[in-house]
């Protein structure tokens, strides 16, 4: 069981994602509660990952390799380091809620809806915890097909631009990473990261990899300038979609840097640390402008995904910076974990808002701000819920939101005033963009009989709620344990940036 | 001896566990539950508060300093979430305890007929905890934890009646403008851990010197000292928090909240902590007479020419309010002369009779049905006895009435301000003394528009007005008679009278001459501290204040309003006309809301569309994006028309395919 | 110039076949129309009992009839895939043509003599052969388009197959016979053994000559721009069940003979022909993948979609060493087996009278049938190389041919024509799924129980294979002796 | 004296008219099969002609089998023309255009 348990932690939401869809369309009420058992099973099994883990060590574990294709000596090689397991543990956590949050609010085709999510959750574990090159690559590209089904089935009415747009972002970006992954293997014969990891490369070699991987994960980040997707495919996506989307996914481009960009192209990295961090305080600024002005919940808390999602470019980048420039290694670390920290966050805060988005819109089937005033008066515990994520979306201390950009800031800081300065400006545009929302939302007089007919929200979508705002809150008071569970990989990759590769 | 480390828990906890029963279980507990549970929180832990100072300043307990948890630990840098329990700490906990359960007893009676009683308590709760955090921290975390979280509370409690469109603008405005003084606090606690590689008080304390001599090279080329750029930045966060000129415009707004709030919140506590976060830095402040400078500008500034607006203002929480501003402009020129004690001093002093004050207004406001302007009010001295002695007690004590409590403090304020040689000193004098003569006019005016002269409302019996209609009737007319207000209101105006009066005299020795705050305030140079010459008893110093510049000024002020207000109210509007573009600009606040509104919030909207509508949309999706496609598309749509279906234009290119092949390879082998 | 019998036991499938089919056309000339049957299931068996036959022989490589006929691993290979996607065909095409009243025994000669062609195609030692083995193929494809005698469009696209196809064996043999002349034989050891481009050496321009034309005809056989214009017309033109066949099968073949023309005879020349493959290829992604996008008839589009895809497999050929020949056959495999199946859904859903061949046709299929739909998608996503499909690994190791041979630059327009081929895959997703069904009626698909299992094989095949095509694949590199 | 290359000369010109006959002409389907036999007839001489100066009959084996094939080709041809003319009453090459695009 242990020594295969990444196994059942991928193949078992999908075989259940499998029997969910041999359920057929009609057997609604049947499919959510096999899905239910199936993504809390899945939740339970990723336990002992936690307490199984040894966050000492910081090495990879749960390892699990076998042969998968000779001929090209491909491995089914899995393993685990406290961030993926940090990611992995996120992904079934928040499958759990994103199939509660599906139960009264999908109708049609249920089972297909909830079958997608989970064969997608064993897709994105598989992202998070493959070691071979190839078999990441195929994770990473297979999550494609299940999004492009979600939004385009069940989203709103101009989804299939947004769902093609989505899909040939990625593929588009995903692609050239995969020609060199190709190259890769054929200098170093063989597809394990650590091999990968290994070779020696020169500048000019590892700048063209740097760049195919850029365009791959800064895609799916999504960092500015190709960010546009995301708007569009969150605005268009079901709740479900929207919560897996911005919790999960866009992690992927994340961890993506860490476990691609860093230890195989170190040189390169610090050679264009620059542009990133540039990218990443754009990110940070220009987006929050943008969120300031939309007049669609879903996309205000897109763009505002863009923003956040900035910190955690910024801090793996700074962390370059700082460790090669100025071998400050504690700042590194710290602009890491935050980076990390601020990952993890992102996917309870964000996953919380759009649920929430989720939550009314199921009531009043429109998401535009301008529909919505005083629902605090008909909604009042809803009120709080949103209330809370919102000042957790701007970075309230005692909520996780605060934690990573903090880390993130003191980073920055010991790199350079400036990018500090500029990345702290979130704490300023973050408060107004949200604050807004939620005072032209939830506060004031009821604005229509729409409003005025709201019900207040019910056990399950409290629980939901509830779910999201204990974690949010425990990591805001209590990060410890987080950053205790990814402390020594962080090591890890940081002390990996110091090695000159380029001969 | 030791502080035993579960009171201070139970000190801090207690409040929260009210806030939490009251806020989650508001329906179980009903609302006799609610004040019950808050009330009793806030009380043991008032209690407590005073048996910690009494340990500290009798029973000889050594300061307290430990940590509790650890908030994170990354590499050699952690953070920690811990206690540090000196004087200076004791005194704030005091303070806010006692204002903290003043306000919630009183708030029985002002919140009697509000639905959102249970809210309201768990609020207030809610920020006593956040305060205490904020004063008992030991690390800049911590600090920056309860900084932001009473910002929150400020928040929903400015926002508490969520119907009102100005008070969901204000709460906002409130909000966003502490996030401006925040951005500046946030990057000092990164230069702070920049330069000491931690976040601990007590080892950033020790080696401050270390950071004399470091430098920041903020432009390049021209490298500032370390000291003076964390310790400006710090400061901005204090004149965000403290509404110090420019970032002031949120407290005026803040008056929207119920008046409880503004008594605790935005008059004792909260603005405070920006004066209680300096002192608590004035090791590292010492270090930078630049950054020193800096605050005793922006102090002295606010002190004058905030109190300025509060003479033409009509309504009177707004009054009160910018006496508010002004006061914390006093309490920062003295910690820009490195007077932190006095600073502190003045602080306490304050809190007690600002409190004593607003909650004055409030139950005037109360009687006048939620009426908040003094047009419409006058002589409700006789209606309302208790309140309107109380109010007197404040307002000598605010004026700087020597024997009560704001004499001292603010006496030995412009003492200092007058004695320092720092740069701007001169021109913080100024300021300073003026402020006197401003205080006495605008809170004497308060006075006799409020309780002396004739009614300016009429009653008009008949159709029954109930109490919950919060003022939306024509303005000046009541239903029936004003009334003095029930006991849970006036005893704690009582309760806060006393201190009003004797807290001045009880403590001026000790801690202005005496070493009260011991190693918890640092001044660099015997200098900065104010009156430090002999202390000759606070009975002398009182009779010594009949004489003092700041006295005669007052009295001046007190005779002008005097004769303004009680005999001649015609010549108010005389001098208005006559000064018409001073009284403007002060009607208008100098225009600070609308250039900021202009400016900034409209500026970012329209900056945030064009990066929307250019950038995004423009540029990246049409250009970019969708125009790639539809190249694409238009490229598909011309090409597929060279298979035009007939047989030789197949074969044609057939052959030609055939004759290209042949050149090719014929160039290539050729060469 | 003699008979031995090892050379007959070499090509004892291929002589099984011949007779069989004689014996099948003398069972379909007696039974009655109603009994049509019969001869289907005899010829699918006697594909099937082919394919045993071809499957059992381990007999070690050799080659006989004096070196006209080559039993290899890649041939015993290619024959294996020819035959197992011909019973495919053969089980696709059965309900299809009963509707059109197609069901004709013609059929089944025409496609199990084309099946014949191919084998001894892949198997050939000399021109000859190929021609031959050519010949036999495209003479019966030719028939095949033209099966349905009322059809304008078949007739048409017969007509234009036909011109076309033989101006092709023209030019082909026109270059063979240059190549004879050049080498003086007509074997093509003995061609590989002399023939040369190296300055000096003799009858240089002869053989240039000889090397174009090959090409040209090899193009042309493949689909590849700009030899490729027959192809989107007779795809379209001619009965579905016939497009399946020479949409699938006749790829693997095309395969072999160019692997034995260009390696076996010409591997001399390579970088010449390397050259031109590629700048073939190029053409053909860029066409086949843009003119695809302004399509509207499924059958035309997966035309246009075979130009592509054939730009990729020419692009493992062009590499010209062992491991990039096994790429770009593992390709050719990968591809047939999905051509197969899509065409094979396009017959699932036609009725008589309705073609199914409209992209919209294909409208709510999801939900009107969720699970063909999810076949579909399988092949549709498959074709667009998303992983974990077949198709993916497929072009991964094309891929992986092209950068070891050091043409960064095509495998990059490969993969931005690969994004620009993804769109109209999607659009068939996005029409079965997004769209809202025209019509309320439920789907009457056949009650074709063989159909639907082979069908759902077929499209389960493709997920199967991608994530275990560990076997084939090295079935490919051993064949083609690659490390 | 008639040496390889008039040969080689003769099948290029024939080839050349083939081909020519195929993509110029734009009115009679017949032409089309003509030149396709032309075609052939060119291939034919070439191999004729080389394995005459090689020395080497297996070109003219080769001959052989394409003559065969040629048969069945324009038999096979011929029918598709019967058919299309069934259909479409035209054999006119400009009028095949119902597929395109």
């Amino acid at each position: 069981m242990m020594q295969s348990l990444l196994s059942i932690l991928i193949w078992l939401p999908i075989a259940g994602g499998f029997a969910v869809l041999a359920l057929g369309t009609h057997r609604a009420k049947e499919a959510r509660w096999l899905a239910l058992a199936v993504a809390v099973a899945t939740f339970i099994v990723s336990i002992p990952l936690l307490t199984g883990y040894d966050a000492a060590a910081g090495t990879m574990q749960f390892i699990e390799q076998h042969r998968w294709i000779a001929a090209i000596n491909a491995n089914y090689h899995l393993g685990v380091d406290g961030i993926s397991v940090a990611l992995i543990v996120l992904t079934t956590f928040v499958t759990v809620l994103v199939v509660l949050g599906a139960w009264d609010s999908v109708h049609d085709k249920v089972n297909q809806y909830l079958a997608a999510f989970l064969v997608l959750e064993g897709l994105m574990v598989g992202v998070f915890c493959a070691l071979d090159a190839l078999l990441f690559y195929v994770f990473f590209e297979g999550m494609l097909i299940p999004m492009f089904i979600i939004i385009g089935i069940w989203g709103g009415p101009r989804r299939v631009y947004a769902t093609l747009k989505f899909f040939l972002y990625t593929f588009f970006g995903s692609i050239f990473m995969l020609v060199g992954l190709i190259w890769l293997y054929m200098q170093s014969n063989s597809w394990e990261l650590s091999q990968l990891a290994a070779l020696k490369l020169t500048l000019t070699q590892q700048s063209w990899l740097f760049f195919a991987f850029l365009v791959a994960f800064a895609v799916k980040v999504p960092m500015w300038p190709v960010h546009t997707w995301l708007p569009d495919a969150h605005v268009e996506a079901p709740t479900g979609g929207s919560v897996i989307l911005a919790a999960i996914m866009l992690k992927i481009g994340g961890y993506g840097f860490l476990r691609f960009s860093l230890p195989i192209t170190p040189d390169a990295s610090q050679h264009f640390a620059w542009l990133l961090i540039a990218l990443s305080l754009i990110a940070v600024i220009y987006i929050g402008f943008v969120a300031l002005v939309q007049e669609d919940m879903k996309k205000l808390i897109a763009y505002s995904s863009v923003s956040h999602m900035g910190f955690v470019t910024l801090g793996i980048f700074i962390a370059l910076a700082l460790v090669r420039v100025s071998g400050n290694k504690d700042a590194a670390y710290l602009g890491v974990s935050g980076a990390m920290v601020q990952m993890i966050s992102h996917g309870f805060v964000s996953g919380a808002m759009f649920s929430c988005i989720g939550v009314i819109y199921d009531r009043m089937h429109t998401r535009m701000i301008k529909d919505y005033g005083g629902v605090v008066n008909t909604m009042p515990w809803y009120a709080a819920f949103v209330v809370f994520f919102a000042m957790a979306n701007c970075g309230l201390p005692g909520t996780s939101g605060f934690v990573g950009e903090f880390m993130v800031i003191l980073a920055s800081f010991q790199s350079n005033f400036w990018i500090a300065a500029l990345a702290a400006f979130t704490l300023i545009i973050g408060a107004a963009y949200t604050l807004w929302l939620v005072k032209r939302v939830i506060w004031g007089e009821v604005t229509n009989d729409h409003v005025a007919k709201l019900k207040d929200i019910d056990a399950r979508e409290a629980l939901v709620l509830g779910a999201f705002a204990a974690m949010t809150l425990l990591f805001g008071i209590w990060p410890e344990p987080l950053t205790h569970l990814m402390d020594a990989s962080v090591k890890h990759i940081v002390d990996q940036l110091l090695v000159v590769k380029a001969g | 001896m030791q502080l035993n480390p579960t009171i201070l828990l139970i000190i801090a906890l207690a409040p929260l566990v009210g806030a939490v029963v009251a806020g989650i279980f508001r329906s179980q507990v009903g609302r006799i539950g609610a004040h019950t549970v808050t009330i009793a929180g806030v009380a043991l832990s008032c209690v407590l508060s005073f048996y910690v100072l009494y340990q500290l300043v009798w029973g000889g307990a050594e300061s307290y300093n430990a940590n509790l948890y650890t908030w994170f630990q990354v590499g050699g840098i952690d953070a920690h979430v811990g206690f540090l329990v000196d004087r200076l700490t004791a005194m704030m906990m005091v303070v806010v305890t006692f204002v903290s359960l003043m306000v919630h007893v009183y708030t029985i009676g002002y919140m009697a007929e509000d639905d959102g009683y249970q809210r309201f308590f768990s609020y207030i709760a809610l920020f006593t905890f956040s305060m205490l955090m904020l004063v008992m921290s030991n690390n800049f975390l911590q600090l920056f934890f309860g900084w932001e979280a009473v910002g929150l509370v400020s928040y929903l409690l400015i926002g508490f009646w969520f119907k009102r469109p100005t008070a969901v603008f204000a709460n906002m405005k409130a909000f966003i403008v502490n996030r401006v003084g925040d951005f500046g606090f946030l990057l000092g606690i990164a230069g702070v851990l920049y330069f000491f590689h931690t976040l601990d008080y007590a080892t950033v304390f020790a080696h401050s010197e270390a950071l004399s001599g470091k430098t920041l090279e903020i432009f390049s080329g021209n490298p500032w000292s370390a000291a003076t750029v964390i310790c400006i930045c710090l400061f901005i966060g204090a004149m965000g928090k403290s509404a110090q000129v420019p970032l002031h415009v949120w407290l005026p707004d803040s008056m929207e909240g119920p008046t409880p709030i503004s008594a605790l919140i935005h008059a004792a506590t909260m603005v405070t902590a920006g004066i209680f976060m300096v002192a608590r830095m004035s090791p590292l402040f010492e270090l930078s007479e630049t950054a020193l400078s800096f605050v005793l500008v922006i102090g002295a500034t606010t002190a004058f020419f905030t109190g300025l607006i509060g003479i033409v203002q009509n309504d009177i929480k707004r009054v009160v309010a910018y006496s508010t501003l002004s006061q914390l402009g006093y309490m920062t020129a003295a910690l820009g002369v490195s007077a932190y004690s006095a600073a502190v001093f003045h602080l306490m002093t304050h809190a007690f009779f600002k409190a004593l004050l607003f909650l004055g207004a409030g139950s005037v406001i109360i009687a006048m049905h939620h009426e908040q302007d003094m047009r419409y009010m006058g002589g409700l001295r006789k209606y309302m006895p208790i309140t309107f002695v109380t109010a007197w007690i404040g307002t000598l004590a605010l004026t700087g009435m020597p024997g009560f409590a704001g004499f001292y403090s603010k006496d030995a304020i412009i003492e200092a301000v007058g004695e320092s040689h720092r740069w701007g000193a001169g021109y913080a004098y100024l300021c300073v003394l003026l402020g006197v003569f401003v205080t006495a006019f605008y809170s004497f005016r308060l006075l006799y528009l409020t309780f002396h002269g004739k009614e300016r409302f009429v009653v008009d019996h008949g159709h029954g007005h109930g109490h919950d209609d919060h003022g939306h009737h024509e303005p000046g007319h009541l239903a029936h008679d004003p009334h003095e207000s029930p006991a849970v209101v006036t005893w704690p105006l009582m309760a806060l009278a006393v201190p009003s009066i004797v807290i001045g005299a009880l403590t001026v020795g000790s801690m202005l001459h005496g070493d009260y705050f011991g190693s918890a305030v640092r001044v660099a140079h015997e200098a900065g501290e104010g009156a430090h010459g002999e202390f000759v008893g606070w009975f002398q110093t009182m009779l010594e204040g009949f004489v003092g510049a700041p006295f005669i000024l007052a009295f001046l002020g007190f005779a002008l309003a005097t004769y303004i207000y009680l005999f001649n109210p015609a010549i108010a509007d005389k001098t208005k006309n006559a000064l018409y573009p001073l009284w403007n600009m002060l009607d208008k606040k100098y225009w600070f809301d609308p250039i900021y509104q202009a400016v900034f919030a409209r500026g970012s909207v329209v900056l945030g569309r064009g990066l929307w509508k250019g950038g995004d949309v423009g540029v990246i999706d049409n250009v970019l994006i969708d125009g790639s496609a539809a190249a694409v598309a238009r490229t598909a749509g011309v090409v597929r028309w060279l298979q035009t279906g007939y047989l030789y234009t197949y074969a044609f290119a057939m052959i030609l395919g055939l004759v290209f092949l042949l050149g090719g390879l014929w160039w290539v082998v050729g060469k | 110039m003699s008979f031995s019998i090892q050379d007959l036991q070499l090509i004892l499938p291929e002589a099984f076949l011949l007779f069989a089919i004689c014996a099948v056309i003398a069972v379909d000339l007696v039974i009655k129309p109603a009994q049509r049957d019969a001869t289907h299931w005899l010829s699918i068996g006697v594909v099937v009992a082919t394919l045993l036959l071809v499957i059992i022989d381990r007999s070690a490589d050799a080659r006989g009839f004096s070196g006209m006929f080559v039993h290899d691993a890649v041939a015993r290979l290619l024959k294996v895939f020819i035959l197992l996607v011909t019973i495919a065909v053969f089980v696709y095409a059965r309900t299809y043509l009963k509707d059109r009243k197609l069901f004709v025994g013609e059929f089944h000669m025409l496609v199990l003599f084309a099946v014949l062609g191919m084998m001894l195609l892949v198997s050939a030692g000399s021109l000859v052969m190929i021609y031959v083995g050519l010949e036999l193929l495209t003479l019966s494809s030719y028939a095949l388009v033209a099966l349905n005698r009322d059809s304008p469009l078949s007739s048409e696209a017969a007509m234009k197959y036909f011109v076309l196809g033989a101006l092709a064996s023209g030019i082909l043999l026109y270059g063979m016979s240059m190549i004879y002349g050049a080498t003086g034989t007509l074997d093509l050891q003995k061609i590989h053994a002399v023939a040369s481009l190296a300055a000096g050496s003799s009858h240089q321009t002869l053989l240039a000559f000889g090397l174009v034309f090959l090409v040209a005809g090899i193009g042309f056989k493949f689909g590849a721009a700009p030899f490729h214009m027959w192809l989107p017309d007779v795809y379209q033109g001619s009965p579905t069940a016939v497009t399946t066949f020479i949409g699938s099968a006749p790829k693997i073949a095309a395969f072999g003979m160019a692997w034995r023309l260009l390696d076996g005879a010409l591997g001399g020349l390579h970088p010449h022909w390397g050259e031109m493959l590629a700048v073939l290829a190029v053409l053909s992604l860029a066409i086949g993948n843009v003119v695809a996008i302004a399509q509207t008839n499924l059958k035309r589009m997966l035309a246009y979609s075979t130009i592509s895809h054939v730009g990729f497999l020419l692009l493992g050929l062009a590499n010209g060493t062992p491991s990039g020949y096994a790429a770009a056959m593992f390709y050719a495999i990968a591809y047939a087996i999905m051509s197969a199946a899509a065409f094979g859904s396009i017959q699932l859903l036609a009725r008589a009278g309705f073609e199914a061949e409209e992209i919209d046709d294909f409208k709510g299929l999801n939900q009107r049938n969720p699970w063909y739909a999810f076949v579909v998608l399988l092949v549709m996503a498959s074709l667009a190389g998303i992983p974990p499909l077949f198709g993916f690994f497929a072009k991964l190791l094309v891929l992986k041919a092209a950068l070891d041979a050091g043409m960064l630059w095509l495998a990059i327009v490969a993969i931005v024509f690969a994004i620009v081929g993804a769109f109209y895959y999607l659009r068939v997703i996005k029409v079965m799924y997004f769209d809202p069904p025209e019509t309320k009626d439920t789907l009457a698909l056949p009650q074709d129980i063989p159909l639907r299992w082979v069908l759902s094989i077929n499209g389960a095949a493709l997920l199967f294979l991608g994530l275990f095509f560990g076997p084939l694949l090295s079935w490919c590199y051993r064949a083609m002796g690659a490390g | 004296m008639i040496t390889l290359s008039h040969y080689i000369v003769l099948g290029t010109i024939l080839f050349c008219i083939s081909v020519a006959g195929i993509f110029i002409n734009r009115k009679n389907v017949i032409v089309l099969l003509m030149s396709i036999e032309l075609m052939l007839l060119a291939v034919n001489t070439n191999f004729v002609a080389f394995s005459r100066f090689l020395g080497n009959v297996d070109g003219q084996v080769f001959v052989f089998f394409i003559l065969t094939v040629a048969a069945a080709e324009s038999a096979i041809g011929l029918a598709i023309l019967v058919t299309l003319f069934r259909n479409r009453a035209t054999i006119n090459v400009g009028e095949l255009d119902s597929m395109k695009g």
